[in-house]
């Protein structure tokens, strides 16, 4: 690898070293958990730092393509791309990751032996999330892709025996390789159409397109069709949503977290990579279904949500929801880069406390989350109680919290681009959010009846829910520094 | 009349569509699955007669990539398919509908 | 110094104090919370005192750049109408924390969230950037909500939700508004967008956008208000919250709809606003006798004042859009007035609920044997309340029927039989509580009003009776800045602001020439 | 000429093998409907000059893939009740509706042309020998090599946390 | 020393908040002298200014005194002219000796420093009114005025049907001022200001006649509600639930003249306004019929003087509505001094005869209550017209112009006759069933003559019920030339010649005289007369009016807030609120219903949407 430095592959790297590492002490230490416990976090913590440095060296210059062994000059398309989004990628799921494992160390506790393996799944599905940010090879990041989906099937039905776990792990499998073998097709529909599998470098899509007006785009457009299939199912964007509610439900609630956080954040940087990194020529066309795409998740994630009476699926169907405001912020084109990273990096937060919280109130591993076993939580523990209301306020787009910073902007960026339409569906849809969020606080300060069963979460996963409610809290009122940040997340 | 790319890519749109066909219709987790696998081979189909056309290696690397990519796929398939059948001793997708609404 | 920026923070910076407050110590609660309120009312007080009453521009403004790719800034700034709503706020909220003396349980939760809705309320009269304003325009939702729902009483889930929603749902047209006004704003100014007000003043938008903008803010402040056919949430809010929660959304809340209208549905879509000033008016009227008839025959007393807020409130409304400077001003004077009485009545209510835990007019009889003092003080309200001159009330009700008269001459005759329906529903609510013999055998041994209890109520009466024979201090801030409103619409739009409408066009007595003119005839006849 | 003859009968055969995996009323018919669409594919490689792919494409997806498929056919046991038969007529009727509908859009957006992108960085007569595919994996596409090391990995660690079974161990986390 | 004026106001004010606050300490006896010297203080300082105009040297003046609501240009301004003089001296004269009076009346009572308290808020209210010198400062006042008789009508609030009594005087009261304020918005609308001064100087030219009827038929709305005329009367006879005092100063002298007085300020606009002031005139001599039909029945003491005071507001509304203001006026000055001293007499007998007010259960007092009997006498002379007391003079006076106008106005008058012949009929049969007679009362009651506070008062206002009337006798109309200079604006009704006055007078003096002769011997007997007859009956109860009014206003109402408060807020509003609110989770409920949880169905949707989407692309990017 004579002119790839290190560090542009850095993060996979580290996470493939602390998987491995993981793995090996396990099989030695065997029960002990305490040994290869810090293994994973400090994996989590380097990787994030590993993005840092990325970032930092974006920020000086010195970002840009890096390719494999072969000589310079007949080197046509790069596999590794740094730059700003890919290094904010990095940071963002280090952190998440680190937080979700710290969320998650309840169900790693009780997997005895087979928690190495889980932990290291978690490991290398974060690893395969930000592969899909770092390449501009379109079959990398379909690799990338099936990297991170195959270890969250494996996590979904980690709980043997539990009908409903299995249930999840197989419709996930089934439904996933489904649209990822779809995504694959509209890959191979857009290398015949442009004749090319990357975005940047020598034979690329973007020279393609500067040089070449294709006349009859029949095929490309097909193929750029397949490819937002594949990932509004991965993002969960309705009307390919429907695994979400049964998956997150049916998967242990420690590992939900990770799920759903770290599938977004991936989800939608490849969005923003292939689609306002790459085909930026497009644009008239895609935006318009994308805006369609986003009202109907809205709508029906919204009104599903308030009819849910299980916590888990009402979080799926939130999650939804919160696809379709993201992807208002997609319609912005560059401009709805930077909301969308803010939103979709304090959602993953959010989303991960949420989770953290009903393991902790519902059992690591349950696969079911009544939201009236949430009825008189201040009572029983009046911090999880505020903890989980400042949560739900922060979802439900409160002001003063981040889910507000992130959802207003996007609608100023859906705004900018003509979409007042979009706009006002969203803000009557956060009305309906207020409803069925305000309907789990009310539970909580509600004079639950007698189940007052003590909650004593375990001391990691109250660290995490504790970071996870300050970060919406402080984004929320101090939203600056981040805003600085994500300004410059861009894609070259 | 020559042989032109544009009917491996139809015989490949063709047999993707039949593998679409397979997992709608069949109620047996493992037909469901192989029909995927279908799909897989006929996506490397096309991404090989784009690469002959256009002359490109790279399309006969993804296929190749592609097919690694969809073994381990099916290693992980299949492990799900038996846990799952352990637990309900029939690989019948229809009764795996306990979460709904 | 950024005396506005203090002005917000101070009750946030009480807030975390009250919130640091060791667990075990909940002694420490009330009277720390109390001295955490009395700076922002200094603070209040202090602007009050160095605001020069003749100029019309907004004074103590402040502007620091918060978000400079999405036009986003912190931008306060006070004029003759925010100012007195600012006084009003940080005057009420001690008096509401001094009266929930007898919460104990989460007291310390119930400080802090009152300490930061005071915030939020402050925020919103305060500032000019139209993103912050929402920011805070929502905030003040969950304080107040989990205020309802905490301490509230009996469907206090229902109640405390219905608030929520309704206000929510407002809210949604408003930042659909705001976004599309800010992007608007945005392109004719060269940047991508901004949210600064100042800079709206000069935007032109085609008639149908401005229709659609005034419209969406106005569905919100509507909703806020509460105008007539949004306004079922206001009883059943009042009825559950506890009586320092009824006192800020009486005193306060409601009055962020009105100013609402007056800073931007007047000012930035003056042609919408003539255009649809009558339907808003009719509205408002409708309000004024549908509340005050309901109020008649409601069983709850703080449903009944409810009500009447209702009707107040539709005054302020026919007041604002009669489109003259009294009608404007009237307003104004009502908005404060309002705040003051049914904030007293419900300081009353309140002490009365302590005793006997019930609401029901028909558990009392004979009150006003037992507790004369608390009888007289009540009385006082009630009539303050409706409009009686030499209070307060009548001077915003006086004015704004003169006022509205000018533009609107058969909705204002109907909106004063308002003020009979009024004298209704207040006498025979006081007659059925107070007068007659003691009916209910409970209320004989009640304790009339303590000391502390007077305490609370003394600045209020003060000013009622204050602002009612001498509100010439307060017309003098708010003219000029009614002015300015005034003079904006008849610019942008073609509508002619009627023949004394203006303070200028009145006709001035000269008290001396009526002298030699009498005494000339005498002379001569003499 | 030659060449067409012969895509004809193996695109021949590839279709039949196909459409028999779907309705075949027994699993196993369907493995080997499936296992003779790939070996017909395995002959359209060769047709297109990529005999690297096709020799991959028999030994990893013909021989191991499948042989692993047939083991756990075997392994669940083969009842014919699940057959798609069971299903209401018009439900195959839809599927069928479906599937024709995509094969149509696709189709229909490759009307005109199929393939616009430009050849002017290939080489003209492509020979996909294994020297030119090992060259470029291991020039450009290094990184993505190593890469699938990890999902390799994940599909190991997977296997056994799913499936790895101890006949007598008490499972303790079976009363989920 | 007009600038002390403003003390007028502000000691009686001033005693009002003192005993208010501090009446408790200051204990029974002492508040009420105070309130009485507040009042009498203020007599005291308004005599120089009045005599001032007596003597020919005062002059008309607005005193400014601060600028009270800018925005409608309203000065809080008191304005010194002969009325307003004219109408401080009965207010504040009558006032401290009713004040005097209910010192001894009151005694024993334990709210005593609460009732002088509400009294001297009373007088302070009313001078308020007396004195404005705009409309609006006058609307203070009027309201004002309702509020303190609120008060003091439901004093004794223990009992309901005081209470009661107290609010239906101040909503009727309420009523009256909603026209009173659409008048007020009429003139701003038309002058662009309430001092009186500009708008009669600029009244002729500024408005049309259409707008001026207008003012003055809103503004006689007011003064309906307020003088208890005929649509608004009915709470006057309820007033008279609160203390006898009360009775006498508000609802004799004072509080119930401000309404003819307001019409006699506002002269200049009825002058320009005919047809309204017919209108005034034909109302005002019904409500004189109608109210003196019901007196004669009633047995209650305070009920029959009650529907007197009615039926002489009547006459003063007729005398102002024929544009004799001055009558009118006279007549209100003499009024007030004798109908203060009926009630005053009334109360010492209520007073005597242990609060018993049924006449029916009193006679023969004149043995025991010799000063009340010869006081009250002499009122019972002037009420009735009979030539040298007051009465007769002021009502001639008005008679006489009514009679002068001519046209219809003759009809009125003779309207006016016959009242004045039912007025001298329920006088004496009061006079007689209370003093003479054989005494009725049961045995453990010993009627006995009130304390001195009680009778001083009496005994003044049996003076000047028997001379006021003498300052404006057709030979020396000093009365008329006292008030010349508040009424300049306003055209003379040309004075009768001396001889038709004269004949007028001797008819009404006729006529007074067989009112009495008839009702004397009918109830100067041992049983009384048995007044069964279906008219005794139905004017016992007023003509039903109440229960007209019940059931045509106040029930509907009633009813119709039922429905807004039952079904129109929680059914309809809050129905749709909960129907959108069902809406939306129904269409949840029906996409939840998508949601089977079937693998194969969720990839059939999968599937479908793909194909859609790539049709969509291919379609909006042109590739057809």
């Amino acid at each position: 690898m004579q002119n790839a430095s290190f560090l542009p592959v850095a993060f996979e790297v580290i996470q493939l070293a602390g998987a491995l590492l993981v793995l090996l002490v396990g099989v030695i230490a065997g029960k002990q958990r305490r040994v290869w416990a810090p293994i994973a976090g400090v994996t989590f913590l380097a990787s994030a730092g590993a993005g840092v440095l990325q970032w930092r060296a974006v920020s000086e210059g010195s970002g840009g393509f890096f390719f494999s062994t072969q000589e310079l000059e007949i080197m046509r398309s790069p596999m590794v791309v740094m730059d700003g989004l890919s290094a904010f990628a990095a940071i963002v799921l280090g952190l998440v990751g680190f937080v979700a494992l710290l969320g998650s160390w309840d169900l790693v506790a009780s997997l005895g032996k087979r928690s190495s393996e889980f932990v290291a799944l978690t490991l290398l599905a974060v690893a395969g999330l930000h592969m899909m940010t770092v390449t501009p090879n379109l079959v990398v990041i379909f690799i990338g892709l099936e990297t991170a989906s195959i270890s969250f099937y494996v996590l979904a039905g980690f709980i043997r025996g539990s009908r409903k776990s299995d249930e999840s792990a197989l419709k996930y499998f089934l439904l996933g390789s489904l649209a990822s073998a779809m995504f694959l097709y509209g890959v191979a529909l857009t290398f015949a159409a442009t004749g090319s599998l990357s975005i940047y470098g020598v034979n690329s899509i973007r020279d393609f397109f500067s040089i070449t007006i294709i006349t009859e785009p029949g095929i490309l457009l097909a193929g750029l069709a397949l490819m937002f299939v594949g990932l509004f199912f991965k993002i969960s964007a309705a009307p390919f949503h429907q695994w979400a509610p049964d998956v997150y439900q049916g998967a242990p609630s420690g590992a939900v977290g990770l799920m759903a956080a770290g599938v977004k954040i991936a989800g939608f940087a490849a969005l923003a990579r292939i689609f306002i990194g790459g085909f930026v020529s497009q644009t008239d066309v895609w935006v318009p279904i994308v805006a369609v795409v986003a009202a109907i998740s809205m709508i029906v994630g919204t009104t599903m949500a308030l009819v849910q009476t299980d916590l888990k699926r009402l979080l799926a169907y939130s999650g939804v929801a919160h696809s379709g405001y993201l992807l208002a912020a997609m319609v912005g084109g560059i401009r709805g880069i930077p909301p969308m990273w803010f939103y979709v990096s304090t959602y993953a937060f959010m989303i991960v406390g949420a989770f953290t919280i009903v393991s902790v109130v519902c059992g690591p591993a349950s696969t079911a989350a009544p939201i009236d076993s949430f009825k008189g939580l201040a009572k029983r523990s009046p911090e999880m109680g505020w903890l989980l209301a400042i949560i739900m306020f922060g979802m439900s787009g409160m002001p003063f919290f981040a889910g507000f910073v992130g959802k207003v902007f996007a609608f100023v960026v859906a705004g900018e681009a003509g979409y007042m339409w979009l706009v006002v569906i969203g803000t009557l849809t956060t009305v309906v959010g207020f409803a069925f969020y305000l309907r789990v606080v009310s539970g909580i300060f509600s004079s639950g009846d007698d189940d007052d069963r003590e909650i004593d979460p375990s001391l990691s996963a109250r660290f995490a829910i504790v970071i996870s409610a300050v970060a919406t809290v402080l984004f929320g009122i101090v939203p600056w520094p981040l805003l600085d940040v994500v300004r410059e997340a861009l894609p070259f | 009349m020559s042989l032109t790319v544009t009917w491996f890519l139809l015989l490949g749109a063709a047999l993707f569509s039949i593998g679409v066909a397979g997992v709608l219709i069949r109620r047996n987790a493992l037909v469901m699955f192989m029909s995927i696998e279908l799909m897989l081979n006929a996506v490397t189909l096309t991404f090989v007669a784009v690469s002959k056309d256009l002359g490109l290696i790279e399309g006969q690397v993804a296929a190749v990539f592609v097919m690694v990519v969809a073994a381990a796929e099916v290693t992980i398939g299949l492990a799900i398919i038996v846990a799952v059948f352990r637990t309900r001793s029939s690989a019948n997708v229809d009764e795996l509908a306990e979460m709904k609404g | 110094m950024p005396v506005l920026s203090i002005l917000i923070v101070l009750p946030l910076v009480g807030a975390i104090v009250v919130g640091l407050l060791p667990r075990h110590r909940t002694e420490l609660v009330y009277p720390i919370a109390l001295a955490m309120s009395i700076p922002p009312l200094a603070a209040a007080l202090h602007i009050l005192w160095y605001f020069n009453a003749g100029d019309a521009s907004f004074q103590f403004g402040e502007h620091i750049v918060l978000v400079e790719s999405f036009g986003i800034s912190w931008t306060l700034a006070v004029d003759g109408i925010s100012l007195f709503m600012v006084v009003l706020t940080a005057l009420l909220f001690p008096i509401s924390i001094a009266a929930s003396h007898s919460i104990t349980d989460r007291a310390k939760t119930y400080m802090v969230l009152m300490l930061i809705l005071e915030t939020g309320v402050l925020g919103v009269f305060l500032s000019l950037d139209l993103f912050v304003f929402f920011a805070f325009f929502e905030i003040v939702l969950i304080p107040m909500y989990l205020l309802i729902s905490m301490w509230g009483s009996e469907n206090r889930a229902y109640a405390s939700l219905k608030f929520v929603l309704f206000t929510a749902v407002g809210s949604a047209f408003l930042l659909a508004s705001i976004v599309a006004l800010g992007v608007l704003t945005g392109e004719q100014l060269g940047t991508l967008v901004n949210f600064d007000f100042r800079n709206m003043l000069s935007v032109e938008f085609s008639s149908t956008t401005e229709l659609a903008l005034f419209v969406g803010f106005a569905i919100a402040f509507a909703i806020k208000i509460p105008l007539f056919p949004f306004h079922t949430w206001l009883p059943d809010a009042h009825t559950e919250a506890p009586t320092a929660g009824s006192v800020i959304l009486a005193g306060v809340l409601l009055k962020m709809g009105t100013y609402g209208f007056l800073r931007f549905n007047l000012t930035l879509f003056p042609q919408a606003a003539v255009d649809l000033a009558i339907p808003l008016a009719i509205l408002g009227v409708i309000g004024i006798v549908y509340g005050a008839a309901v109020a008649i025959v409601q069983p709850d007393i703080k449903r009944l004042i409810a009500y009447s807020s209702v009707s107040h409130m539709g005054f302020i409304v026919l007041g604002t859009f009669a489109l003259t400077t009294q009608g404007l001003s009237g307003s104004v004077v009502l908005m404060i007035s309002h705040g003051l009485t049914t904030g007293a009545l419900f300081l009353l209510i309140g002490m009365v609920y302590e005793r006997t835990h019930t609401r029901k007019i028909a558990d009392y009889g004979g009150l006003a044997k037992v507790m004369p003092v608390y009888a007289g003080i009540f009385l006082f309200s009630a009539f303050a309340s409706a409009g009686l001159p030499g209070l307060s009330g009548f001077i915003g009700e006086f004015t704004i029927l003169i006022g509205a008269y000018l533009s609107l001459p058969v909705l204002t005759i109907i909106a004063g039989s308002g003020v009979i329906l009024a004298a209704i529903y207040l006498l025979w609510a006081y007659e059925r509580v107070f007068t007659g013999p003691v009916t209910n055998s409970k209320l004989e041994g009640l304790k009339d009003l303590g000391f502390r209890e007077v305490a609370i109520l003394a600045p209020l009466i003060v000013l009622i009776i204050g602002i009612g024979v001498y509100p010439k201090p307060v017309f003098d801030r708010v003219e000029p800045s009614v002015e300015i409103i005034l003079d904006r619409i008849e610019a942008e739009t073609e509508f002619e602001v009627p023949e004394f409408a203006r303070v200028s066009d009145l006709v001035d007595i000269d008290y001396e020439a009526e002298r030699e003119v009498s005494d000339h005839d005498d002379g001569e006849e003499g | 000429m030659a060449e067409t003859i012969v895509f004809i009968i193996f695109a021949a055969v590839a279709l039949v093998g196909a459409i028999g995996m779907v309705t075949a009323s027994n699993s196993v018919y369907s493995a080997m409907g499936l296992l003779t669409t790939m070996f017909s594919l395995a002959v359209m490689y060769l047709l297109l000059d990529a005999p690297f792919v096709a020799v991959v494409q028999v030994i990893i997806y013909a021989g191991a893939v499948m042989t692993l498929f047939l083991f756990v056919i075997m392994m669940i046991g083969v009842d014919k009740s699940d057959a798609y038969g069971a299903q209401l007529p018009i439900q195959r009727a839809m599927t069928a509706v479906v599937a024709a509908g995509f094969f149509a859009a696709v189709a229909l957006a490759g009307r005109a042309v199929w393939v616009t992108g430009s050849s002017a960085f290939g080489r003209p007569n492509l020979y996909g020998s294994a020297e030119a595919v090992a060259d470029e994996i291991f020039g450009t596409w290094t990184v993505v090599f190593l890469s699938i090391v990890m999902l390799l990995t994940i599909a190991a660690i997977g296997t056994i946390a799913l499936a790895y079974f101890h006949l007598g161990s008490t499972e303790e986390e079976a009363s989920r | 020393m007009t600038d002390l004026l403003w003390l007028v106001v502000a000691l009686p004010l001033l005693g009002a908040v003192i005993n208010l606050l501090f009446g408790k300490r200051i204990g029974e006896p002492i508040s009420g002298w105070l309130a009485f010297g507040f009042v009498a203080i203020s007599w005291a300082i308004a005599v120089p200014a009045t005599l001032s105009f007596v003597t020919g040297s005062g002059h008309t003046e607005t005193i400014y005194l601060f600028s009270w609501i800018p925005a409608i240009g309203v000065d809080a301004a008191i304005l010194w002219d002969p009325l307003s003089a004219l109408m401080t001296m009965i207010v504040t004269g009558i006032g401290s000796l009713i004040h005097l009076y209910s010192i001894g009346y009151m005694r024993g009572d334990e709210r005593y420093p609460r009732f002088f308290a509400f009294m001297n808020l009373f007088i302070a209210s009313m001078m308020i009114l007396v004195l404005a010198a705009n409309y609006a400062v006058m609307f203070v006042g009027w309201e004002l005025v309702g509020l303190s008789s609120y008060l003091l009508i439901s004093f004794w609030f223990t009992k309901p049907s005081a209470a009661a009594a107290g609010k239906k005087a101040f909503i009727v009261n309420r009523i009256g001022d909603w026209g009173f304020i659409v008048a007020l918005m009429i003139i701003f609308i038309s002058f662009g200001t309430f001092d009186f001064h500009t708008v009669f100087a600029s009244a002729p030219t500024a408005i049309t006649v259409g707008t001026a009827t207008a003012i003055t038929l809103l503004l006689f709305v007011g003064a309906a509600g307020k003088s208890a005329q005929l649509p608004l009367h009915i709470w006057l006879p309820d007033a008279m639930e609160g203390p006898t005092p009360v009775s006498a100063l508000i609802h004799a002298a004072t509080m119930v003249t401000a309404g003819v007085f307001m019409i006699a300020r506002s002269a200049v606009l009825f002058e320009m306004a005919p047809v309204a002031g017919a209108i005034v005139a034909v109302v005002g001599t019904a409500t004189a019929l109608l109210a003196a039909l019901i007196a004669i029945s009633q047995t209650d003491i305070k009920k029959v003087l009650a529907y007197s005071t009615i039926s002489q507001l009547g006459y003063m509304v007729l005398g102002v509505g024929v544009g004799a203001y001055t009558a009118g006026i006279f007549h209100l000055t003499t009024h007030a001094f004798f109908k203060a001293l009926l009630f005053l007499g009334a109360g010492s007998v209520i007073h005597a005869m242990a609060d018993e007010q049924d006449m029916r259960k009193m006679g023969g007092l004149r043995k025991n209550m010799p000063i009340t009997f010869i006081t009250m006498g002499a009122a019972w002379l002037a009420i009735s017209g009979i030539f040298p007391f007051s009465g007769f003079w002021s009502k001639d006076e008005i008679l006489a112009a009514t009679f002068a106008k001519g046209g219809g106005f003759i009809l009125l008058w003779g309207v006016g006759l016959l009242v004045a012949l039912l007025t001298a009929f329920y006088m004496t049969r009061l006079f007689v069933m209370t003093f003479l007679g054989k005494p009725r009362w049961s045995g453990d009651v010993q009627p006995h003559e009130s304390p001195a506070t009680m009778t001083i008062p009496l005994v003044v206002l049996g003076f000047f019920t028997v001379s006021v009337g003498l300052i404006n006798t057709p030979v020396r109309l000093a009365f008329e030339h006292f008030l010349e200079s508040s009424f300049e604006g306003v055209a003379h009704i040309e004075a009768l010649t001396f001889g038709s006055f004269s004949i007028l007078a001797t008819v009404a003096l006729v006529v007074a005289v067989v009112g009495i002769a008839w009702a004397w011997p009918k109830y100067n007997t041992d049983e009384l007369p048995a007044e069964d007859g279906k008219f005794w009956q139905r004017s016992l109860l007023a003509f039903g009016v109440d229960e007209i009014y019940g059931r045509t206003i106040v029930a509907p109402g009633k009813k119709a807030s039922e429905w807004a408060a039952d079904s129109m807020d929680p059914k309809v509003i809050d129905g749709a609120a909960h129907g959108i609110g069902r809406g939306i989770s129904g269409f949840g409920s029906v996409l939840g219903k998508m949601q089977t949880g079937q693998v194969r169905g969720y990839a059939g949707v999968l599937a479908v949407a793909g194909a859609i989407l790539i049709i969509v692309f291919v379609v909006v990017g042109g590739g057809f």
